[in-house]
């Protein structure tokens, strides 16, 4: 049992408008991948009603159903006769699961080398050999000072560490 | 039989014509060798095949034939009366015979179409049905063609939207046109509204339009406080008693149309229904009328009262009821919150479904409830099954607003009975027929629209008030209406037989036959179809049907076993 | 009822285009207030749409059984002139008074010579495809529009016809006794004046006429075991292509478990944003019959909404429920894939539980999105009147037979989708209109 | 007519893991004569299936940092799915909203840099596509025999309202270039469906379950090898399949190709040129099966 929350579900409605044109027929459902899949415990038509009434314990707290199994296929996207942009919607949520410090580690990694290195892999020694005998040119990646004042600006930098160092 | 029945026999000439109709029956019989049998059976004068009677040379030889062989009965064995019976009786009154005196013998949609399979077997069929045709044509009689005087005015029961239309059209048509409404003024449910869905205009302000329209318009005459008292008589001619604040007034009309509305159904005992914090839809239109609506979280639930097993039919208008009271309520206060419950939302067409649109995009929210599990309300919340999550939702409340259908009047029980007209399950009135003729009773001459039939919006209502019009305006348009013929009668010669048990009346679904004055069973024939179902019962055969008479039956009956 | 002596004697005619239920019943309410009607149809038969039908919802009658006897009251009445196999081309003058050419297109068939005897159609060499029956039966280039057409003539296909096209054959000329086929006929240009009021009832098209993408994710036209609505409604009809025995068109097995789909192309921002209105019912009823055919048949519905508001609709779909078989599921279906034995693979999410499932079906239906008629764009600039944001004919508010100008009304779904019943009352209607305005009111 | 030329965005994985897919890449475009120009600075993308998830507007920071850098008026492409759509998203975002537009330039001005969202951008076989007349002069070596299952993966096409590719249901361009090439395409049940990949970070067993069911229609519809244009989804196809048959029963031996890698075959390179030793399953046995000599 839960209480509708018109204040979350306006928030969501204002950074995506497209969520109040959902009619709840389902076409998302039925042509999901993973939703097939995990026998309705993954469903994103689910996700889009929390969003509708608001409901961001279930969405963020319990994530239930889990918005990171969304594999990000974008057939939902494509197929809903309503335009609503449910990855958008997604995205938008996972993001307040990642300032909640609620999402999988395998973000965490990625994220952290992104920040440390600018790139997701950095470039091994045996990596910059191989791409020798292979004739390919020497990359130069982005210099990680302006990745990480950037990454700081965005929060990214605060949400990513915190809890971790 | 009598000697001078003998002799008329003896002085009957059937003419029978057998159609080939292209390969449809030539094709699987032999229609020559019919022909020619045909010739041999009793008073047949003449017998011919043609490979289409129906066409101009198969029309033109048989008027031939009727001069050459002064033939004075005819029979075609052919397609189907259903579409070519008509044809032929105008071409034996073209050459100057009673067009009663014409036979259709059904060859092709009953015998050859059915039975391609067995072409032995659809000949002999042929032949036999050939054989009764012309035995039951020896003893047809001629009937005469019953004409009936038409007055040309007309009466609207019912001074709502779709009653103001008919009148409206009938009377701009030229028909002196009379518009009844029991209420003290024009408009009826137009009254008690506050917008108009799809466009959101004000209630009053195009009821006013229409109003003018009625107070301005010719040959209408408008009697408010009015109700039926009593109707008589039958198409093209009814007399009706009304009454109007106590004094009694009669009219005479050649049509009448029903457009009596519905009623507001309260929902007691429903949802804490309390008529304060717990409204219907109209009482929420009423509040806005007087500007006393305060709270800014609304719920709204939808088929109060319809689609269960007590009052199982869909309202139609209370989807589109509730989108335009949240739309109304959105834009007077854009931060309300409202939640509309519902199990099926009914928004068909274009205009319709964007408004359910228009109604998500302002916000407005929707969840779908299921008859196993109804909601239930609280003081200050409802408890919701929500179907699209699989479990309970609460919505807090300041205001609760019921979407309740549009039920039929009571009285319309007692209006029915004064008509002779029939009501559906639901004590709506019942049509002639639901798919082709939604706006005509069985009876000629009364007509049905609006509300009083099943739940309408505005737009529909005036288009059925429309639709009677025109209905009536087939009758009114004419000085004189030819009637069917071949009708039941009581004649002079079996009044005696008749017992007065009255079951003829029951049974008759014209309403054709009566006790008149003095107490005798009489036969309007005017509303008569001769469908023989008081023939049929008449426990002592007092009742004749013309053109299927006893004899005639027994003739064919007798031509087929007696062979 | 037949008319005797007209009140008054109506010099002015009413105009009313398209021969479908609607336009014969507005011609008909017509008619028989005494105003002379001429009637204008694009095929070469009345009857339009309701003539495909095999039965009609909620009573279920025979489509065909009870328009056909309006069919020949039209083509016999003494107050309509029939047109058909024609086009209104140009439309001047105002309310009460319009001047209206019809072109009346050459059917090289003598109209008063034809009897519809159809030894010319057996002869005929050429087979093409029929619009009628959907394209599920070939047709030959001389041909009926449908079996019970009004009025019974028959017409040459002159895209398709051998002579026309090759210089060969006419071998319908030699077959014919009576002498009808000419080959020499040519159009005609036909004028009339002192058109009081006209009537706009030309129907609608559906969706897979025009386009098919939306029809794309279901696999139509490249799955054989899917089909539109009236496709399976041609293929219900006794005189339809499988004389009324349903079978599949991949290997003509009998169809034991129907799947039905709602709303392709209606309620869709992508395609058609309004509802049809009438797929809900028409498609139980097509499940009704279905089973009729076949006790053994499980149909299974995908709606998104029911909307069955009309008169003894809510009752109809409960028994389609309780006696017919059918299941109903709240969900729209995204796509159709086939396994290896053509068969129509679903997958839904069942609300019920919230669990997704695949379901194999023999055979898929898909109620398609009603859409204004071939050609409106056209008639609306020859006519003058307005058409709405979904390119219907454009009508006031609370008023669905007036049109943006004066004298023209509508009726029937080339202004809106809508069930017969309503066509109808329209139809009847906007009759009542035209003869305010015939009639000087 | 002046020699095409392209900036290229080479991203994370094909770079620093799966080099041997930029040899041949570069390889074919340079037989096409299309030039790719390397620019120094690039970082990650961001994964559009990985940071835009956990921040978008991070994603769209160093996303638009990356597109500023581009100087080559023919735009910039990648031989990467993910990238593409997250510089194609990029430009989609800050274009449709003018606010995200201002707010990521605020953020720049911090490295002194800005963007104004005019950069194009495409997918190599976009390009390839465009090019099918020029492929055609250049096959040596037709691909007979060879039974592809296409796989088109999902950031390749969708969202169509950002890729404005091809088809978002059914795509024809890469079937159209193998066909080119020589090859045989195999329709088969799975081919619009997802390779799993992006699950991998949330639940692999459930991203194991994805490929493992597109594999197995693959191997129904008797499709002989099958050909990527992303990383992500070469990995998921290469690197899974052993693991799929220790874990179940199936025998999963399926050459897995890049486009460019079939193409370079076509245009008559050697597989040790393409380095065909670094993939996991070995094509040298299809070879052989089909008789393509090299």
């Amino acid at each position: 049992m839960s209480v509708i929350n018109y204040e979350f579900r306006n928030e969501v409605l204002k950074h995506n408008a497209s969520l109040s044109y959902c009619y709840q027929c389902s076409t998302c459902s039925g042509g999901c991948p993973v939703a097939l899949l995990t026998e309705g415990k993954y469903n994103p038509r689910k996700i889009i009603e929390e969003a509708i009434l608001g409901l961001k314990d279930k969405l963020i707290e319990s994530q239930d159903p889990n918005p990171w199994l969304c594999s990000t296929c974008q057939k939902c996207v494509e197929l809903c006769p309503q335009k609503v942009e449910l990855t958008e919607i997604f995205t938008l949520i996972k993001n307040l699961c990642f300032e909640e410090q609620k999402f999988p580690e395998a973000f965490y990694s990625q994220g952290k080398a992104v920040f440390d290195n600018g790139v997701a892999i950095p470039y091994s020694n045996s990596i910059v050999a191989r791409r020798k005998n292979l004739g390919l040119p020497e990359i130069k990646i982005a210099s990680v000072e302006e990745i990480k004042t950037l990454m700081n600006e965005t929060n990214f930098a605060k949400n990513i560490l915190r809890g971790n160092e | 039989m009598s000697e001078e029945e003998k002799k008329d026999i003896e002085d009957v000439r059937v003419g029978v014509f057998v159609c080939h109709c292209g390969s449809n029956i030539g094709g699987l019989i032999d229609c020559k060798t019919l022909a020619e049998e045909a010739k041999s059976l009793p008073n047949v004068a003449y017998a011919e095949d043609n490979l289409y009677t129906c066409s101009e040379n198969g029309l033109a030889s048989i008027k031939a034939a009727i001069k050459e062989h002064n033939l004075n009965r005819v029979v075609v064995a052919s397609c189907t009366p259903r579409t070519h019976e008509p044809l032929f009786r105008d071409c034996v009154s073209e050459a100057g015979l009673n067009k009663y005196l014409f036979n259709f013998v059904n060859i092709r949609d009953q015998c050859t179409w059915v039975h391609q399979k067995q072409p032995e077997e659809a000949y002999k069929k042929a032949q036999d049905l050939i054989r009764m045709g012309a035995a039951k044509a020896v003893k047809l009689e001629a009937l005469d063609i019953i004409m009936v005087n038409v007055n040309s005015s007309a009466l609207v029961i019912g001074g709502g939207v779709a009653g103001m239309s008919a009148a409206l059209s009938l009377s701009r048509q030229g028909f002196q046109t009379y518009l009844i409404e029991k209420e003290d003024k024009l408009g009826g449910r137009l009254n008690s509204l506050h917008k108009l869905f799809p466009h959101q205009l004000d209630a009053s302000d195009f009821l006013d339009k229409i109003k003018n329209n009625v107070q301005n318009a010719q040959n209408l005459q408008v009697l408010t406080s009015s109700k039926v008292k009593n109707i008589d008589g039958f198409v093209g001619n009814f007399e009706v008693e009304l009454e109007q604040n106590g004094k009694n007034i009669e009219l005479s009309v050649g049509a009448i149309i029903v457009a009596v509305g519905s009623s507001l159904f309260t929902p007691t005992d429903l949802y804490g229904y309390d008529g304060k914090k717990r409204i219907t839809q109209f009482e929420l239109e009423n509040k806005f009328i007087n500007n006393d609506v305060k709270a800014n979280n609304f719920v709204m639930i939808q088929c109060v009262g319809s689609r269960i097993e007590e009052r199982p039919y869909c309202s139609s208008v209370c989807c589109m009821t509730a989108l335009k009271n949240a739309l109304v309520i959105k834009e007077k206060n854009p931060e309300a919150n409202i939640t509309i419950l519902f199990r099926d939302l009914y928004t068909p067409g274009t205009d319709y479904e964007k408004y359910y649109r228009d109604a998500r995009e302002q916000g407005v929210l929707f969840i779908k409830y299921g008859l196993d599990k109804l909601p239930t309300v609280e003081e200050d919340h409802v408890k919701v099954f929500n179907k699209y999550m699989g479990e309970e939702l609460i919505l807090p409340y300041d205001l609760l607003v019921l979407s309740t259908p549009l039920v039929a009047n009571n009285d319309n029980k007692e209006l029915a009975q004064m008509l002779k007209v029939p009501l559906e399950a639901n004590k709506f009135f019942l049509e002639a027929h639901v798919k082709l003729r939604p706006n005509d009773f069985a009876t000629d001459g009364i007509y049905i629209g609006g509300s009083a039939k099943w739940p309408v919006d505005i737009t529909e209502a005036i288009t059925q008030g429309y639709a009677t019009a025109a209905r009536a305006s087939r009758v009114l348009s004419h000085e004189t209406l030819e009637v069917e013929g071949a009708t039941s009668s009581l004649p002079e010669y079996n009044k005696s037989l008749c017992s007065g048990c009255e079951i003829c009346i029951k049974v008759c679904p014209f309403n054709a036959i009566i006790k008149n004055e003095n107490d005798e069973i009489e036969i309007i024939e005017a509303l008569c179809k001769g469908c023989g179902v008081c023939g049929a019962t008449c426990t002592n055969q007092a009742i004749v049907i013309r053109h299927f008479t006893d004899d005639q039956i027994f003739s064919e009956i007798e031509a087929f076993g007696g062979y | 009822m037949m008319s005797e002596g007209n009140l008054e004697k109506n010099s002015k005619s009413a105009l009313v285009i398209g021969g479908g239920i609607a336009g014969i019943q507005a011609a008909l309410d017509l008619a028989d207030m005494g105003i002379h009607v001429d009637m204008v149809e694009k095929k070469p038969n009345i009857g339009g749409r309701m003539a495909q039908l095999d039965k009609t919802f909620p009573t279920n009658d025979c489509s065909i059984c009870i328009l056909a006897p309006k069919l020949s009251e039209c083509s016999r009445h003494p107050n309509i002139t029939l047109y058909s196999y024609s086009e209104v081309q140009k439309v001047d003058g105002k309310s009460g008074n319009f001047s209206v050419d019809i072109l009346k297109r050459a059917r090289y068939v003598k109209e008063d010579e034809c009897i519809n005897c159809g030894v010319c159609v057996e002869k005929c060499p050429m087979r093409v495809i029929d619009e009628f029956d959907r394209q599920l039966r070939k047709r030959r280039a001389i041909y009926m529009y449908y079996l019970q057409g009004v009025p019974a003539i028959m017409t040459i296909d002159k895209d398709k016809c051998l002579w026309f096209t090759k210089n060969a054959c006419r071998i319908c000329e030699k077959v014919c006794e009576r002498e009808a086929i000419d080959f020499e006929q040519q159009d005609q240009l036909i004028k009339l004046n002192n058109v009081g009021s006209i009537i706009v009832a030309t129907g609608y098209n559906l969706i897979e006429d025009i386009d098919n993408e939306v029809l794309r994710n279901y696999g139509y036209q490249k799955y054989r075991n899917v089909v539109t609505a009236l496709e399976f409604e041609r293929l219900l009809s006794a005189s339809g292509p499988q004389d009324g025995h349903v079978k599949r068109l991949s290997d003509g097995e009998k169809p034991k478990k129907i799947a039905y789909l709602q709303c392709i192309g209606s309620r869709n921002d992508r395609s058609r944003k309004y509802c049809s209105s009438i797929c809900c019912m028409y498609t139980t009823k097509e499940a009704m019959i279905a089973y009729e055919h076949n006790n053994e048949l499980e149909s299974y519905v995908f709606y998104i909404d029911m909307r069955a508001g009309g008169k003894g609709f809510q009752s109809f779909i409960q028994r389609g429920e309780n006696d017919y078989n059918i299941k109903y599921f709240k969900s729209k279906i995204a796509q159709i894939t086939i396994d290896n034995k053509e068969n129509p693979i679903i997958v839904y999410e069942d609300l019920d539980n919230g669990e997704i499932k695949k379901l194999q079906v023999d055979l898929a239906v898909l109620a398609t999105c009603i859409i204004p008629p071939e050609g409106i764009e056209k008639m609306s600039e020859v006519l003058g009147i307005e058409l709405n944001e979904y390119r219907f004919v454009k009508t006031p508010p609370f008023d669905s037979v007036e049109t943006s100008k004066g004298g023209i009304f509508t009726c029937g779904c080339v202004h809106e989708p809508m069930d017969i019943p309503r066509s109808v009352s329209e139809a009847s209607g906007a009759a009542a209109r035209a003869a305010e305005v015939i009639r000087g009111g | 007519m002046n020699k095409m030329a392209y900036d290229l965005f080479l991203g994370c994985v094909i770079p620093a893991r799966l080099p041997y897919l930029e040899v041949s890449s570069r390889k074919v475009f340079e037989k096409l004569g299309i030039e790719l120009r390397d620019v120094d600075g690039f970082s990650c993308c961001p994964d559009p299936t990985g940071i835009e998830l956990i921040d978008h507007e991070t994603w769209l920071a160093l996303g638009a940092r990356n597109l500023s850098l581009c100087n080559n008026n023919g735009g910039v492409i990648s031989f990467c799915s993910g990238c593409v759509e997250t510089l194609k998203g990029v430009n989609y975002f800050i274009n449709k909203d003018i606010d995200a537009m201002q707010k990521v330039n605020k953020y720049l001005k911090k490295i002194g840099k800005t963007y104004e969202g005019k950069t194009e951008v495409k997918h190599f076989a976009q390009i390839l596509y465009e090019n099918l007349e020029k492929i055609k002069e250049n096959i040596e070596k037709p691909l007979e025999g060879f039974k592809i299952a296409v796989h088109y993966g999902c950031h390749y096409l969708r969202p169509s309202e950002i890729i404005q590719w091809d088809d978002p249901f059914a795509p024809v361009t890469l079937d159209e270039i193998v066909k080119t090439l020589g090859a045989e395409s195999i329709e088969y049940e799975l081919k619009m469906e997802c390779c799993g990949n992006p699950l991998d970070k949330s639940d692999s067993d459930l991203s194991l379950q994805m490929i493992d069911n597109k594999l197995k229609a693959i191997y129904e519809a008797g499709a002989n090898c099958v050909v990527v244009v992303c990383p992500a989804c070469y990995q998921q196809f290469e690197f899974n399949q052993r693991e799929l048959n220790k874990r179940n029963d199936s025998e999963y031996n399926m050459p897995i190709f890049y486009l460019s890698e079939l193409m370079a075959l076509s245009f008559g390179f050697k597989p040790e040129e393409l380095g065909f030793n670094f993939h996991r399953i070995k094509p040298k046995e299809l070879f052989e099966s089909i008789g393509f000599n090299i």
